[in-house]
């Protein structure tokens, strides 16, 4: 169990860290590239939670596919490391406090509800039984997953496009 | 404790892999495909150090061992550092879930993961950061331009390959390695699934920049691609990273398609291996070979061919199992 | 479960120690002269001109945002793949009216020339 | 101490916080997205964290976490698109200077 908790330290650390990195680092790419280890932690963070295939696709999704997508637009569009411009707006004191409050509701509000909690093992062979999950139960939700990825493609297809090419 | 214990073993695992994946991935695949460059274009190859020229890749390491760091000044130093290591350590992480060869009852695998063949296709998407960071770091304009083609192709092919993996992962019912090489018991799955293998041979040489998938290191028109800027040792853990790679796929190949460690009177690690080599042999054939595909060519034959034919195998595949259950 | 886990971990951690245990051995033994042209960006030779950092064409995010979206529709067929023969025809229909429903934005990527290489 | 669910919680909370730090305060928009996208992570943390703590052997909780993933990766797309066609007529990524609508 120590064991565990030893992990959790260690992921949080893994997550937040780079997080901040992300928000607040001047340099755009490397804001960017931070979100790798973010995703990473985030994935151990799902072994903790015995959910094995969705970190396999957290590192499938986020990390091979989001991040690769960021970077490229990154480059496509400023290019460089957006140093020499402002990277921040003039809301940072705001932010700060709207984040800071967020943050200690969040936590207040959270910590202190009483959750209806249940022990017990998740499935061993997680991926059967999201897959079961998904074509039973969730079948609905499953397929209009596909007619939500095809209007996203046209969409983003009509927006990226250059008029009249 | 047994977690300490546990922690232990692992490194010593992870110790032993990366040796073996730097002296059978990268020191004997340099020679080998310097032995075989040469013995297709009717050349000698490698010949002064050592019996038949075997000591030439120690040489050249010894050799890049010396060589100095140079970080270009116009470079950025944090990205360009890590960019190497990326590539290196995700084409590793992929050896984990490799089952090498059986003795008796033991399995050689590191560990059995129960998505093993995802967990491969997530950890090698890994790579396209690499790749592209290395060229953007670089603050060259050739490297940067190396590594954008190096990444549309990259994820240009990890499609297909995703295809490949789960057509057979239907045939097996399972995503762990293990079992996809005890569901060959009786048939090789490249007699159940030809076009899958197909499309994952053509994927995996495309996954490692192989010729004629080389583009984005084409040397006659991008100077090396987005390793250009790169010298002495961190050009070599790109390479590492490379020919890690290369086996990795072929490995996992062997494991997909050709039965895994299954033979008939040798040792099954010899089998894994003479396989896994054979794999590796085919993609250093048809490197020397055939000449370098366009980068429009190379588009096409995934979006336009390996692509829906992956889909079509799949949907093909679900309804001959549907049918005959 | 989490020793699988933890065996990944350690091969992260210890492959990175691994890949930079060589650069530190060049880092002690490499000879060290640093004058400007030679940190100068290598290019092809040439004395490069101007930043590299600048834009590129649009084609090469279409590809990009086309794999993102196909990619993830990889992650549905990977639990339909290894549970459908369990669940018979009727998983099998969902599965295609699924590819069916995304066959038809490939299609419409194909036909809007986001996957022509021009 | 037992490592539990409120753990979970409380980091998924300090991440969802720092995201919409990097919302508020970002001028990049592409900045604003990876902002975006902490965000969606913690709020996938808190499903897959309930799943495992309040129903444990059904799995109502991963199903969404990867459906919240879909999502994650069409919003990136579109949001990604748009902020290429602002930089085409535009010539800038910079949310507080793309105020065509505003006067």
């Amino acid at each position: 169990m120590r064991g565990e908790m030893a992990a959790f330290i260690l992921l949080a650390a893994v997550t937040v860290i780079p997080a901040i990195v992300v928000v607040t680092s001047r340099n755009i790419v490397r804001a960017a590239l931070s979100l790798v280890p973010t995703f990473l932690g985030v994935s151990g963070l799902y072994v903790l939670l015995q959910a094995e295939f969705v970190t396999a696709i957290q590192v499938l999704i986020y990390a091979g596919a989001i991040t690769v997508l960021i970077l490229f637009v990154i480059m496509l569009t400023a290019g460089g490391t957006g140093l020499p411009v402002r990277q921040v707006n003039e809301q940072v004191p705001l932010g700060i406090l709207v984040a800071g409050a967020l943050a200690g509701g969040l936590l207040f509000v959270l910590l202190r509800a009483p959750w209806p909690m249940v022990s017990g093992e998740m499935p061993r062979y997680n991926a059967r039984a999201i897959g079961t999950a998904l074509l039973t139960n969730y079948a609905l939700v499953f397929e209009v997953t596909s007619l939500v990825l095809l209007v996203s493609l046209i969409g983003a297809i009509i927006i990226a496009r250059r008029e009249g090419s | 404790m047994s977690w300490a214990l546990e922690i232990l073993k692992a490194s010593l695992y992870a110790v032993i892999v990366f040796t073996f994946a730097a002296v059978f991935a990268a020191m004997l695949g340099v020679y080998l495909e310097r032995k075989i460059s040469g013995w297709i274009q009717a050349r000698v190859g490698p010949k002064h150090v050592g019996p038949q020229g075997i000591l030439q890749t120690v040489a050249d390491t010894i050799k890049l061992l010396q060589k100095e760091n140079i970080v270009p000044r116009n470079a950025d130093f944090l990205v360009f550092s890590t960019a190497p290591l990326i590539v290196t350590v995700a084409a590793l992480l992929g050896y984990v879930v490799i089952p090498w060869g059986k003795l008796g009852d033991w399995i050689l695998i590191v560990r059995d993961l129960n998505i093993g063949v995802l967990y491969f296709a997530a950890v090698s998407s890994l790579i396209v950061i690499g790749i592209l960071t290395g060229g953007w770091s670089s603050n060259n304009k050739y490297a940067l331009l190396g590594g954008l083609r190096s990444a549309s192709q990259l994820i240009s092919y990890e499609l297909p390959l995703g295809f490949a993996i789960i057509s057979v992962a239907m045939m097996a019912g399972s995503l762990s390695t293990v079992d996809i090489v005890n569901a060959q018991r009786d048939v090789w799955f490249v007699f159940k699934q030809p076009l899958a293998f197909l499309i994952f041979l053509i994927a995996a040489a495309a996954e490692t920049n192989r010729i004629p998938f080389d583009l984005p290191e084409a040397e006659s028109e991008l100077v090396a691609g987005y390793f250009a800027e790169y010298t002495g040792m961190r050009f070599a853990l790109f390479q590492l990273g490379e020919y890690a790679e290369m086996l990795a796929m072929a490995a996992m190949t062997t494991v997909l398609f050709l039965g895994g460690w299954r033979g008939p009177w040798l040792p099954p690690i010899l089998w894994f291996f003479i396989k896994t080599y054979a794999v590796v042999f085919f993609f250093m054939w048809v490197r020397w070979t055939y000449p370098r595909l366009r980068i429009d060519q190379l588009l096409n034959l995934s979006w336009k061919v390996l692509l829906p034919l992956g889909l079509l195998n799949i949907l093909g595949t679900g309804l001959v199992v549907t049918l005959a259950r | 479960m989490l020793v699988d886990w933890l065996y990944v971990a350690v091969f992260g951690v210890v492959g990175v120690l691994l890949a930079v245990l060589p650069l530190a051995i060049v880092w002690l033994i490499s000879p060290r002269g640093e004058y400007p042209q030679k940190l100068l960006t290598y290019e092809s030779g040439v004395v490069p001109f101007g930043q590299a950092w600048s834009q590129f064409n649009v084609r090469y995010y279409l590809f990009s945002l086309a794999f993102v979206l196909f990619d993830v529709e990889v992650i549905y067929l990977y639990p339909w793949a290894i549970v459908f023969k369990e669940l018979g025809a009727v998983a099998f229909m969902e599965m295609f009216v699924f590819l069916a429903i995304l066959f038809l934005a490939f299609i419409y990527a194909w036909r809007k020339g986001a996957l022509e290489w021009v | 101490m037992q490592l539990g669910l409120s753990h979970f919680l409380a980091l998924s909370a300090l991440l969802f916080s720092i995201g919409l730090y990097g919302v508020l305060t970002r001028r990049n928009a592409v900045a604003i997205l990876m902002g975006i996208e902490l965000m969606l992570n913690a709020a996938n943390v808190n499903l897959v964290a309930f799943n495992r703590y309040v129903s444990p052997g059904v799995m109502p909780g991963q199903v969404f976490a990867l459906v919240v993933i879909t999502l994650a990766a069409c919003e990136a797309a579109v949001g990604l698109a748009l902020v290429m066609a602002a930089y085409r007529s535009l010539e800038t990524v910079h949310v507080d200077e793309i105020n065509l609508l505003k006067w």
